[in-house]
């Protein structure tokens, strides 16, 4: 069985297999039976048949007791989910947040990655969002999940028990590239994660430095990369790789022109997405993203490094 | 062919007609009454006695067979089920 | 054809109006929670949105919408009377009922037309500029919810509307229809063969049986009275459904009301 | 009704295959009011969208036998998977038993000529067929099929630029189609029963349609708004639904399960039916439990209409909502579990006849064992948590609808086949065929379960390294499964045209089907039966 790396992993597993041993021995002696009375009573061994129309202490009997198993059932399911929703007052908190198709995770200070680092043993507080459609955030050590709805927002949270890193999933479908919405979860050691999170800061990654540098963090961390490649391999949208300085074929409210991919030009694509579409990508719909002036000024110049 | 329709009078429909009307005119009226958040349960409840008024005579469930009667029983317990549930999710976000 | 397939039905299960009226209840049963899913997303919506409902609902007109009621209610008036008319063999009366029904119902859409026109005018419709930029979000899933409620209302009360013109063309129809009689039909009828044949002149020339290759042609005139102001009794049940469809109408009418117009 | 197929010189008693009417050829069949003929249009129809189905599955198991693009690229295989689940749900299963087994059988084993409504039942097919044309059309125009999900979730579904409004029409239609059908059952269960019979000596096949009819009545419209609703937005921009004009996106899934959710249930119960008719057929005695078999099915519907939220525990509907149904889910296992016992308990002191419609019951008992007790581990929300919307859910579901559903319609086909069309089907070919199904069917989603606990998503074009092997595993099942399938049809084919001619009772049946001409007259009866006693009175002494 998949290993477990949070504090619900017991939880969940237990109950999983509390159930599954039940369901086990129902199934074995149904089937056995089953089998049994079919060997038995094959019309080569028993020609008298008995025709019993029913029995009404049987029936109570597998009436009551399934029903008192399946709720210690419920009950089990239920512990475990109340767990899960009643964040510990000590949490620490980290706003996920899903687009097509990656996932963003917010520091409390400020600080975006698109992977997510989390100290082991301390809880953790996702706060999820969604920009356009439904998502959902799955870890399938941590046995968390939860649905990321655009206009509302949910939560889960965890507390890993493992160092290492961990898979992170979109579990809700959510277009062409759903099966690569991944990311990961790195556990480190409270104090590693401490001296980590020290040298994270909040500013603005276009404040100070190289802007270029800062354009190319942009690109991921605002999800670009989910569809523009960066080298030059085919993805659903024109990769970025020797975009800049080219001629393009648009198409202008219906209207085919050439234009030069310039400053203005991609200024324009960011803001507008719609007014002018490149050839060969005309049905595929781009949201507008709300990105600051300096930051198109930053990506611009990280496209124009990538010949 | 219609021997088991029920003899029908033109005033006993008259008079339904009238109810119906004196209640529309009630929940117009006591619409500028402020009941608060009751407004809506008395908008809703003057809405149901109409409704089973027209149900009960116009449409003739009155006189249909008891099968009939459970089955519009069943309908409205489903639906009075459907909202009833939905309503765990909404009030408790 | 029609009268050949009435009595094999007949023969099936004779004269069910029980079976039919579970059909038609049933029929019933789905348009109620057709509606249904809607009214649970109205009771969700004003459940999140309670203020916003009040603020919206306060700008539709109560008077048009409890005249429109009137209108509605005095409709499934006429119509409960056109079936007792019927019953009573009074087609004449039917008829000027339904056809009150029908009036009555042209009178509601009229008003919805000048209603939404009104709203729309005022650039208050679903995914309007003015509305998404003005209202709150409570109030454009009101008037969201609003439009597609009585839109839906009113396709019903048009169904409804040609369902009457319907039934009134079975209940005006002649009882007896004349219809075209070729000769392959006629010769299985029994004591055709001794009809007598006469030629142009008026003379006998016999019987159809004993007609030989010199006849041409022969042409047949038949006279027959139809029977007047017999009730066909197919068209009772057909109003009876028209009828019990008419009345959900109204039925659900008489909730949209409070729903959109009073709950100020 | 057959008059309209009749010259008033029919010959009672002459098979309603060979009867000539006002139409023939192919016109006898689309214009047929018969409901035996009914019942064979919509097996050949429900048949041929099974096969295409099938090969849909196929394709998508090939493309998981290597990671990244093989055969297609992500978007074929998103409107591959819509149009696997929008073709099995409601051009196969939904119509599988009752439209096709449901109206051959319900009125003769009522002792009816034919169903109450029975024009109104030919309309049901042509707007199956409808419908149907609409799924086509929705993959040839505009940019083609759905990429959706059959569930067509809000917001993705109006925002997708591929053909949903033409798919959801098509549902729309669809559900229409099953609204008549329900209709048309409960009029003729409520009002054409022979003499005698009354509820508690209607064959189970029978119960479990008038359940199965009422929660087509009832949950269906729900769907038929809610899909409109998705429509208007798609078209006029009313945003029933959307975050950005104050909707809420999980209203639309509430709505959504409102049906679907009974939906499975509507799958489910006819099959069970039909194993109620053949477990004691074939064990020679009376079925144990009568009345608590026939109460469940109406028990299963009633309760399988208040759990609709366990789809969503992690939607982000309230925590008090997720609770409530788990802990109404868990009350549906209840009667499901008192069916399985009843039919076990009915192979005790029995005289049974192995047949392979028998084998069939036996595989659907095991195959639904297996599906509704990962059921129960879903039901529970901690376990559902980590399992929603993965690869166990998928194998679970296979396990009930298709294991389950769709294993009780083959047993159904090789046992009223024979009467159906008169003729035997090939004994060993069959067995072949079963045996190859139960080898691939329980090698593929057994192996999907195990994917799905260790995080497999669902409607993933590709997957980790992680998965790999078992994917590998699950897609060489899927081989064997298509072959026994395969198989299966072509047998079936062979048997409807070359079988050896099939007597009135090769099974020593009790119900009504079983006591009039193979095939069956036009008008079933020639003198309406009086019932007198219980549907399954065997003799004790086995013959």
């Amino acid at each position: 069985m998949l290993s477990g790396a949070s504090s619900f992993a017991s939880l969940v597993d237990d109950a999983f297999f509390f159930i599954l041993i039940i369901s086990i021995i129902f199934f074995v002696g149904i089937v056995a039976t089953m089998l049994f009375f079919v060997v038995r009573y094959h019309h080569t061994r028993n020609k008298k048949v008995a025709n019993i129309e029913g029995n009404l202490t049987l029936e109570i009997v597998w009436t009551v007791i399934p029903t008192l198993l399946v709720m210690g059932m419920f009950y089990y399911g239920f512990i475990g989910y109340d767990t899960m929703r009643n964040v510990p007052d000590d949490a620490m908190e980290i706003t996920v947040t899903g687009r097509k198709w990656s996932w963003t995770f917010t520091y409390e200070n400020g600080f975006q990655a698109t992977t997510l680092t989390v100290p082991k043993g301390r809880a953790v507080k996702a706060n999820i969002e969604s920009e356009d459609v439904i998502h959902s955030f799955y870890i399938p050590a941590f046995r968390v999940k939860q649905d990321a709805v655009p206009g509302r927002d949910t939560y889960l949270w965890f507390r890993a028990t493992e160092t290492g890193t961990f898979d992170i999933l979109c579990t809700e479908f959510c277009g062409d590239r759903h099966a690569y919405m991944l990311s990961t979860v790195e556990v480190m050691s409270e104090s590693d994660y401490n001296t980590w999170y020290a040298g994270t800061s909040g500013e603005q990654i276009t404040e100070g430095g190289d802007l270029s540098a800062a354009g190319e963090k942009l690109v991921t961390l605002k999800g670009c990369i989910a569809c523009h490649s960066i080298d030059g391999s085919p993805r659903i949208s024109p990769s970025f790789k020797g975009l800049y300085g080219k001629m393009e074929t648009v198409y202008t409210d219906g209207k085919e022109r050439q234009v030069l991919i310039d400053d203005a030009y991609i200024a324009k694509s960011i803001k507008e997405p719609a007014a002018d579409k490149v050839k060969g990508f005309e049905n595929i719909p781009m949201p507008p993203q709300p990105l600051s002036d300096d930051e198109i000024k930053a990506i611009t110049e990280y496209l124009k490094s990538i010949k | 062919m219609h021997e088991n329709e029920h003899e029908m009078k033109y005033s006993t429909y008259i008079y339904v007609w009238l109810a119906l009307v004196v209640l529309t005119w009630v929940t117009v009226a006591v619409a500028s009454i402020d009941f608060g958040n009751a407004a809506v349960f008395v908008a809703l409840l003057i809405a149901a006695f109409k409704s089973s008024l027209v149900v009960a005579w116009f449409m003739h469930l009155k006189n249909e067979s008891a099968t009939i009667k459970w089955m519009v029983a069943t309908l409205f317990i489903v639906f009075a089920i459907f909202i009833g549930i939905t309503f765990t999710d909404y009030p408790f976000r | 054809m029609s009268n050949h397939a009435a009595t094999m039905v007949a023969h099936k299960h004779p004269s069910d109006v029980e079976g039919a009226k579970i059909g038609m209840w049933l029929f019933l049963f789905t348009e109620v929670l057709l509606f249904g899913g809607l009214f649970i997303a109205y009771a969700v919506y004003r459940s999140v949105y309670p203020e916003a409902f009040q603020t919206a609902a306060a700008n539709l007109d109560t008077f048009i919408g409890a005249v429109n009621t009137l209108f509605l209610l005095t409709s499934s008036l006429t119509v409960v009377i056109a079936i007792v008319a019927l019953q009573k063999d009074k087609q004449k009366m039917a008829v000027w009922m339904i056809w009150a029904t029908v009036l009555f119902a042209l009178g509601f859409m009229v008003n919805k037309y000048f209603e939404w026109s009104a709203k729309i005018h005022h650039g208050i419709y679903p995914g309007s500029p003015e509305l998404l930029a003005d209202h709150s979000k409570g109030e454009i899933v009101f008037y969201n919810l609003y439009y597609t409620m009585t839109g839906l209302h009113g396709l019903h009360v048009i169904i409804g509307l040609i369902v009457f013109f319907f039934v009134l063309y079975f209940i005006k129809r002649r009882p007896v229809v004349t219809e075209e009689m070729p000769y392959e039909i006629l010769k299985n009828v029994r004591g055709t063969s001794r009809l007598a044949v006469v030629s142009e002149k008026g003379e006998e020339l016999g019987t159809v049986a004993q007609l030989d290759d010199k006849v041409e042609l022969v042409d047949i005139r038949l006279t027959y009275e139809p029977v007047a102001e017999k009730r066909d009794p197919r068209n009772f049940v057909k109003l009876e459904n028209a009828g019990l469809y008419w009345h959900l109408v109204d039925v659900i009418w008489i909730f949209l009301f409070p729903l959109f117009y009073l709950i100020t | 009704m057959p008059s309209h197929t009749l010259d008033d010189t029919v010959q009672n008693g002459e098979s309603y295959l060979d009867v000539k009417g006002r139409y023939t050829g192919v016109f006898g069949w689309i214009f047929s009011v018969d409901h035996k003929r009914i019942g064979l249009l919509y097996l050949g129809s429900v048949f041929v969208f099974f096969t295409v189905g099938i090969l849909l599955g196929l394709f998508m198991r090939l493309e998981q036998m290597t990671m990244g693009e093989t055969l297609m690229t992500a978007t074929t295989y998103n409107r591959l998977f819509t149009l696997h689940g929008v073709i099995m749900i409601f051009l196969f299963i939904i119509p599988g038993t009752a439209g096709t087994l449901g109206n051959f059988f319900l009125p003769i084993q009522i002792g009816a000529k034919d169903v109450f409504f029975p024009r109104l039942n030919l309309l049901s097919w042509w707007l199956y067929i409808a419908g149907a044309v609409m799924a086509l059309l929705a993959i040839f125009t505009g940019d083609g099929m759905a990429d959706t999900g059959w569930t067509f979730y809000v917001p993705y579904s109006t925002q997708t630029g591929t053909n949903v409004t033409l798919a959801l029409t098509a549902a729309f239609i669809l559900g229409f189609s099953s609204i008549l059908t329900g209709l048309n059952f409960v009029a003729t269960i409520h009002r054409m029963r022979a003499p005698g019979m009354n509820f508690h000596r209607m064959p189970l096949f029978v119960w479990s349609l008038y359940a199965t009819a009422w929660i087509q009545v009832l949950a269906t419209p729900v769907v038929g708004i809610t899909l409109v609703l998705v429509i208007l937005e798609r078209t006029l921009g009313i945003g029933i639904f959307n975050p950005a004009m104050g909707g809420d996106p999980i209203l639309y899934q509430h709505l959504f399960w409102i049906y679907s959710h009974p939906a499975v249930y509507l799958m489910v119960l006819p099959g069970m039916g039909v194993i109620s008719e053949i477990i004691p057929t074939f064990c020679r005695r009376t079925i144990f439990g009568y009345k608590a078999i026939a109460w469940s099915s109406v028990g299963i519907a009633a309760v399988g209409t208040l759990v609709w939220g366990h789809h969503m525990y992690v939607s982000g509907q309230s925590s008090t909502a997720s609770i409530v149904f788990s802990f109404l889910t868990f009350f549906v296992a209840i009667p499901t579990a008192i069916k399985v016992f009843n039919w076990v308990a009915t192979m005790y002191k029995a005289s049974i006849r192995v047949e392979v419609p028998f084998l069939y019951a036996l595989a659907f008992l095991f195959h639904f064992l297996i599906g509704g007790l990962t059921g129960l581990m879903m039901a529970a929300i901690s376990v559902d948590v980590h399992v929603h919307d993965t690869y166990f859910v998928v194998g679970h579901f296979h396990y009930t609808m298709f294991g389950g559903s769709v294993f009780a319609l083959f047993g159904a086909l090789y046992y009223w086949g024979p009467k159906m069309w008169g003729r035997m089907y090939h004994n060993k070919t069959a067995i072949v065929a079963l045996v190859l199904q139960l080898i691939g069917f329980n090698t593929l989603y057994m192996t999907m379960m195990y994917l799905g606990y260790q995080g497999m998503p669902r409607r993933y074009f590709d997957h980790l390294p992680q998965f790999h092997d078992a994917h590998l595993v699950a897609t060489f099942g899927s081989w064997f499964l298509v072959s026994g399938l395969l198989l299966m049809i072509g047998t079936l084919l062979y048997s409807v045209f070359r079988g050896e001619k099939a007597p009135a009772n090769p099974w020593g049946g009790t119900t009504l089907e079983w006591q009039i001409p193979t095939p069956p007259p036009l008008e079933n009866f020639d003198e309406i039966p009086t019932i007198t006693d219980e549907p399954y009175a065997h003799k004790e002494e086995a013959v």
